[in-house]
């Protein structure tokens, strides 16, 4: 069951067309939205979430329609911006228990669900002071509260981990993840960094310049050809390559000490690569068959 | 066997992660006033800008407490006659008491509409707190009704409070001499008057914050605005004491903010023109004229504030 | 070559719109206060109240004139012009026009952010400055000129300007000019918010103190730029004599303009939120 | 070159660096460490934005601070999103290129090329204001190498950048290092650092934490034992046989197939390892550290 089916949906500001005849349906759970800056992917979650009428085409999200229905649209969708914003001269709790009652919530449940969402969010011990004194990581960590207060069905989470140190990373992929799966709660996330797509999201859609570049769940879209093997020696070793080739295995790619060889069917490849070491006296530091990683997926996208 | 304490899941340790909500929902409807009660909240804590609004409010009662004092000392010296404090010119009645306080208090009531709406729409600016309030299910009118009615209702109250202050005095102490019979329908003027002065000042300085990015220069251009008005009104109108405006230049006096609901505030207190306290008064015009100056002004802040918060550039692309 | 840019970028500065747009509003004001002014009483001319008048709208004003020994025609084009250039040429426009464009060249590029690509120049500092500063003089005196000029034009009518006081009132502008701007551009490169701060200077000491009793004068800029450009004869007595007032005026310019250069090379300028 | 002698600096009681001493080679050094751990000051003090409160820093042997000779050889690419959004980006270039001293006639000749490097020719007409944040770091990168300075101090450039524009702006930077240029670039994304370079300076709570090649520091980091996955069909046999090696800590089973070893001297193991697998004819499917990697280490260090 999907959450959103678009049909050939047209965005257009003005003259510029940001989103053209766009066909796809966003399946539960978490969603990667990818794709290089001015793909469209910031006018894609503005129209999914009611701001913008759509030139042509039409898009259901979670049952309602976009062009009609926004207002209760937005009482089951959390938005969590790039930018930084907060309403001033707030601090966290009255903040977050104000963004629940802009969202329909009686004043009393607003601040029970403020504390909640502020524990879970991790900013358990910094809830009385004022949101302008907040670092970095924890004005992610406040935006994310103020989206979730009221309880949304769908979250859109525009570039979460954006300038977060990888300690506040980490926590960050962890509570999307925590909510994106058996909390009855789908998230879309927008994010340019892709190893944290990878970690958090099952499913990805890939966006360029308007279009549908590549969809589909990552597990299958990362299927690589396993003949390939990814090398990683202690220091680079051309010794190593010519006694690697006498033994079949061919050279694909290099980057530094680390090599992609394609080795011939049915050889033991940890022989061969160990009899090559050990003749060239190159030190091997690791070796796997060569994933393709969601880099890879999005830069052939791109091409 | 007593059931010991059961709570609501099945198994004994709940689960203390993300839950859903699913409380009940207030309607639509009454969303501006959760905007309203929010930017009212912000005045009840100890920071600057609180304590010098309190202090503001406390200086608009001073008017009043000047003239109901003085109403007290001649009234106890001549026996107890209300006249003579106002003097016996013809028409002078106690509405002349509250027309005058209000004159005095123009300035205070100025800057704690300043104090209590300069930041309003443009600290959310500068905050890009926008995104927060139309992320949500609100919309624009909701957003400006709810900032609108909070500077009204600060204002009004600002307004309102220390002329019931010295209408009870009055009521009090001089029913005796005709304070009812002179006008039975004085609270309901006073009540229109402090209605008249909280909109216009709602409506232009939300539309002055909505226009510019800090709360300082909201203000900075709303008291240049404000202040440049009277001071080119006066200086046109300078002519000697004993000379009458015609009806054009008396048009031209009243030209300012403070003007027009100056003007309809005699026009509304049935004032005219007369010595009292040794202050002439110019004749307003005529009150249909400045009313509809009034509602162009009203009607013109929050339509400014309207077209300044567009919600497509809300989340840049 | 790179002269040529900063000039093209601190004249860039002052062109924002918002701060156009006050420019035009300022240099426009005279002359419409004059204008209106003039068509409304020119019909009502009533010669036996002068002193009332006078003592009725700005006080300072009527100071300056009534102590100018041959008191002349109190209605005449002289008068009128003595008390709105006083009031809105000199203590309005000029102050205002220094203010906003000195305390801009640098809270403009902080704002924006943009101030660390000027500060990593192998360009030195002070030159920066001095050109963004020549800028803000040469604008703030175009603006109070067309003012000046047009004041005179509604007072006087196109025949009778040249022999009237509008040309002396030219002249001083300029010295005004560099005088108030060194003055500011010290202040905006020393404090952050110095637009709040000079806005006090301005309207809560230069406008008044030329009307207190005995020599408060001395401690305010505006009256020795008065003393230089007399409407009327000085009397004798006055504390200031035009000598005294170049001397001090000079003095303002050159401290302050060095003050400014010496500031901007040594202190620290960057953006708060990202000392991170 | 540049070198910092017990620099530290303060904003009011908010610390920037602490004692820092340290000296940048050329080539590409990696400048990475957790908020506030004060990477953007050190690049300001690096490019004379800032004076140390305590100790001296020295760049080509000159104080930095307000210094126009040093500046000529110096780009600097801000953190902030600060840009003149009036100006179009070829102007904003051109503007920036003349104050660095070019003779009038090349600044266009060298404006076009830095902007054609950056791959922003297609756009270099239109306004800035109108630029998405990755245009932005492209215009604000060719500002910083179209006087061709010795030094590049670039803070924060990857933050906001599609994957498509970092990669583009990580081989460009590779190539200025090795053109001989001292490259200083401050980033969170650590997987993209690793790509770039070995060499990183570690700051942690405004002290300088490690600095140095990636292989080495991790090497050094004996508290925390080398955890190696060997993935081989006969992982039982193979744990059994790996148990006897004095130099292996522990040995765990993961999921049926699935061995991870750990031992506090990699070498050793990485030498005997191939002999043990090719006498016992084990079939070994992948094996790698799953702490060689940037990111890892980096934990390691902070956790402390």
């Amino acid at each position: 069951m999907s959450i959103a089916t678009l049909t050939d949906l047209t965005i257009a500001y003005g003259p510029k067309v940001a989103v053209s005849n766009l066909s796809v349906e966003i399946p539960e759970g978490c969603v990667g939205l990818l794709g290089p800056n001015g793909a469209g992917k910031t006018t894609l979650i503005k129209t999914l979430m009611g701001f913008l009428t759509p030139a042509s085409g039409s898009a259901n999200v979670l049952g309602m329609d976009v062009r009609r229905e926004g207002l209760r649209l937005r009482q089951r969708i959390g938005l969590m911006p790039e930018q930084d914003c907060h309403i001033p001269g707030m601090n966290a709790v009255s903040f977050v228990a104000y963004a629940g009652e802009l969202s329909g919530m009686p004043r009393s449940q607003a601040m029970r669900r403020a504390h909640e969402v502020l524990e879970y969010c991790g900013l358990g011990e910094a809830r009385y002071r004022n949101v302008e004194t907040y670092s970095t990581g924890m004005k992610q960590r406040i935006k994310l509260a103020q989206a979730l207060v009221h309880g949304p069905k769908l979250m859109f989470l525009d570039e979460p981990t954006n300038g977060l140190d990888p300690a506040g990373r980490e926590d960050m992929l962890t509570l999307v993840r925590d909510i994106s799966h058996g909390k009855g709660v789908n998230v879309v996330v927008s994010s340019h960094l892709l190893p944290d797509v990878e970690r958090t999201c099952d499913n990805v859609i890939v966006m360029r310049e308007g279009h549908l570049a590549r969809e589909g769940d990552i597990a299958t879209l990362k299927q690589g050809n396993e003949a390939h093997v990814d090398v990683e020696l202690y220091a680079a070793s051309d010794a190593f390559l010519e006694s690697a080739a006498k033994r079949g295995a061919a050279l694909v790619s290099r980057l530094g000490s680390r090599y992609t060889l394609r080795i011939a069917e049915g050889v033991d490849c940890g022989r061969l690569l160990f009899e090559s070491a050990g003749e060239s006296g190159a030190q091997v530091r690791g070796f796997r068959p060569s994933l393709r990683t969601l880099e890879d997926i999005f830069m052939e996208a791109m091409q | 066997m007593t059931e010991g304490p059961r709570n609501s899941v099945a198994t004994p340790i709940s689960d203390l992660t993300y839950r859903d909500y699913d409380g009940p929902l207030l309607s639509r409807r009454l969303r501006w006033w959760s905007v309203t009660a929010g930017g009212l909240r912000t005045l009840w804590r100890l920071d600057l800008r609180a304590i010098a609004f309190w202090i503001c409010a406390v200086l608009c009662t001073g008017p009043y407490l000047i003239l109901g004092f003085f109403l007290w000392i001649t009234s106890t010296v001549a026996g107890g006659n209300s006249r003579a404090f106002m003097g016996s010119a013809p028409g002078v009645r106690f509405a002349m008491l509250f027309y005058f306080a209000l004159r005095l208090q123009h300035l205070f009531l100025f800057v704690v509409a300043l104090i209590a709406g300069a930041g309003s729409v443009s600290a959310d600016n500068k905050a890009n707190a926008l995104i927060v309030y139309l992320a949500k299910p609100i919309t624009k009118m909701d957003y400006l009704l709810g900032k609108w009615a909070n500077i009204f209702i600060v204002v009004f109250g600002a307004a309102l409070v220390p002329a019931l202050m010295l209408y009870l005095y009055c009521l009090a102490g001089y029913t005796s001499e005709g304070f009812l019979r002179d006008d039975p329908w004085l609270i309901l003027r006073i009540v229109a008057v402090s209605a008249i002065a909280a909109s216009v000042h709602a409506s232009l300085v939300l539309g002055f914050s909505a226009w510019c990015r800090t709360p300082r220069t909201a203000s900075a251009v709303y008291s240049a605005v404000y202040w440049g008005a009277w001071s080119i009104a006066f200086a046109l109108t300078l002519r000697t004491p004993d000379e009458d405006m015609t009806a054009a230049q008396s048009l031209v006096a009243h030209l300012s903010i403070s003007g027009v609901f100056i003007g309809l505030a005699q026009n509304i207190y049935r004032v005219t023109p007369s010595r009292f306290l040794n202050a002439d008064f110019p004749t307003p015009p005529p009150w249909h004229v400045l009313s509809v100056v009034a509602v162009v002004l009203v009607l013109g802040g929050i339509a400014a504030a309207r077209a300044r918060i567009r919600a497509v550039e809300v989340i840049r692309g | 070559m790179s002269d040529l840019f900063i000039l093209r970028n601190a004249i860039r500065d002052l062109l924002r719109p918002r701060r156009a747009l006050t420019a035009v509003l300022l240099a426009l004001l005279p002359g419409v206060v004059g204008l209106l002014h003039h068509l409304q009483w020119a019909t009502h001319r009533h010669a036996h109240h002068a002193s009332r008048i006078f003592e009725q709208h700005g006080r300072h004003a009527a100071q300056h004139a009534a102590r100018a020994r041959d008191i002349f025609q109190p209605y005449s084009a002289d008068g009128w012009y003595t008390v709105f250039s006083s009031v809105l040429v000199f203590h309005f426009v000029l102050v205002i026009m220094a203010l906003v464009f000195a305390t801009a060249i640098i809270a403009q590029e902080m704002e924006q952010k943009t101030i660390s690509y000027l500060l990593t120049r192998p360009v030195p500092r002070w030159r920066i400055l001095l050109t963004k500063h020549a800028v803000v003089v040469y604008a703030t005196t175009l603006v109070t000129w067309i003012s000046c000029i047009l004041l005179g034009l509604v007072t006087y009518g196109p025949s009778e300007i040249l022999r009237s006081r509008v040309p002396l009132d030219i002249a001083v502008v300029p010295i005004g000019a560099l005088a108030y701007c060194a003055l500011f551009t010290c202040l905006a490169t020393r404090f952050h918010n110095a637009l709040v701060g000079g806005l006090i200077f301005v309207f809560g000491w230069e406008s008044w103190v030329s009307s207190l009793p005995g020599n408060f004068q001395l401690l305010s800029l505006m009256a020795y730029l008065r003393v230089l450009a007399p409407h009327g004869e000085l009397p004798p007595d006055a504390p200031i004599t035009p000598r005294l007032a170049w001397i001090v005026l000079t003095c303002v310019i050159v401290i302050g303009t060095l003050g400014a250069l010496f500031i901007f090379s040594r202190r620290e300028y960057v953006p708060k939120d990202s000392a991170e | 070159m540049i070198s910092l002698s017990h620099v530290s600096r303060w904003y009011g009681q908010v610390i920037g660096l602490n004692d820092v001493t340290c000296a940048f080679q050329p080539g590409l050094t990696a400048l990475l460490g957790p908020n506030g751990a004060g990477k953007s000051t050190m690049l300001k003090l690096i490019t004379g934005q800032l004076r140390p409160t305590t100790g001296s820093l020295s760049v080509y042997g000159e104080r930095p601070f307000a210094n126009p000779r040093l500046f000529s050889r110096l780009g600097y690419v801000p953190d902030t999103e600060g840009v003149y959004t009036e100006l179009t980006g070829r102007e904003f270039v051109t503007m920036l290129a003349a104050m660095a001293g070019l003779a009038g006639s090349d600044i266009d000749s060298r404006t076009a090329e830095a902007i054609e490097t950056v791959g922003m020719t297609r756009n270099a007409d239109r306004k800035i204001g109108g630029y998405s944040k990755g245009m932005r770091q492209r215009i604000k990168v060719a500002q910083a190498i179209v006087h061709d300075p010795d030094i590049l101090v670039l803070d924060e450039p990857l933050n906001g950048l599609d994957p498509v524009a970092r990669r583009e702006l990580a081989a460009l930077l590779q190539c200025q290092a090795d053109e001989g240029k001292t490259v200083i670039v401050s980033s969170h994304i650590l997987y993209e650092v690793e790509q770039m370079t070995s060499q990183i300076m570690l700051l942690h709570r405004s002290r300088l934490l490690a600095l140095g090649d990636i292989h080495e520091i991790r090497a050094l980091i004996d508290r925390h034992p080398h955890r190696i996955a060997i993935a081989s069909p006969q992982a039982r046999e193979l744990a059994k046989r790996l148990l006897d090696l004095p130099f292996v800590l522990s040995v765990r089973l993961e999921e049926a197939s699935i061995v991870e070893v750990e031992t506090r001297t990699p070498d050793a193991f990485y030498a005997r390892f191939p002999e043990i697998v090719l006498e016992g004819g084990f079939k070994i499917a992948a094996f790698d550290s799953p702490d060689n990697n940037l990111e890892s280490v980096f934990n390691y260090l902070i956790a402390g």
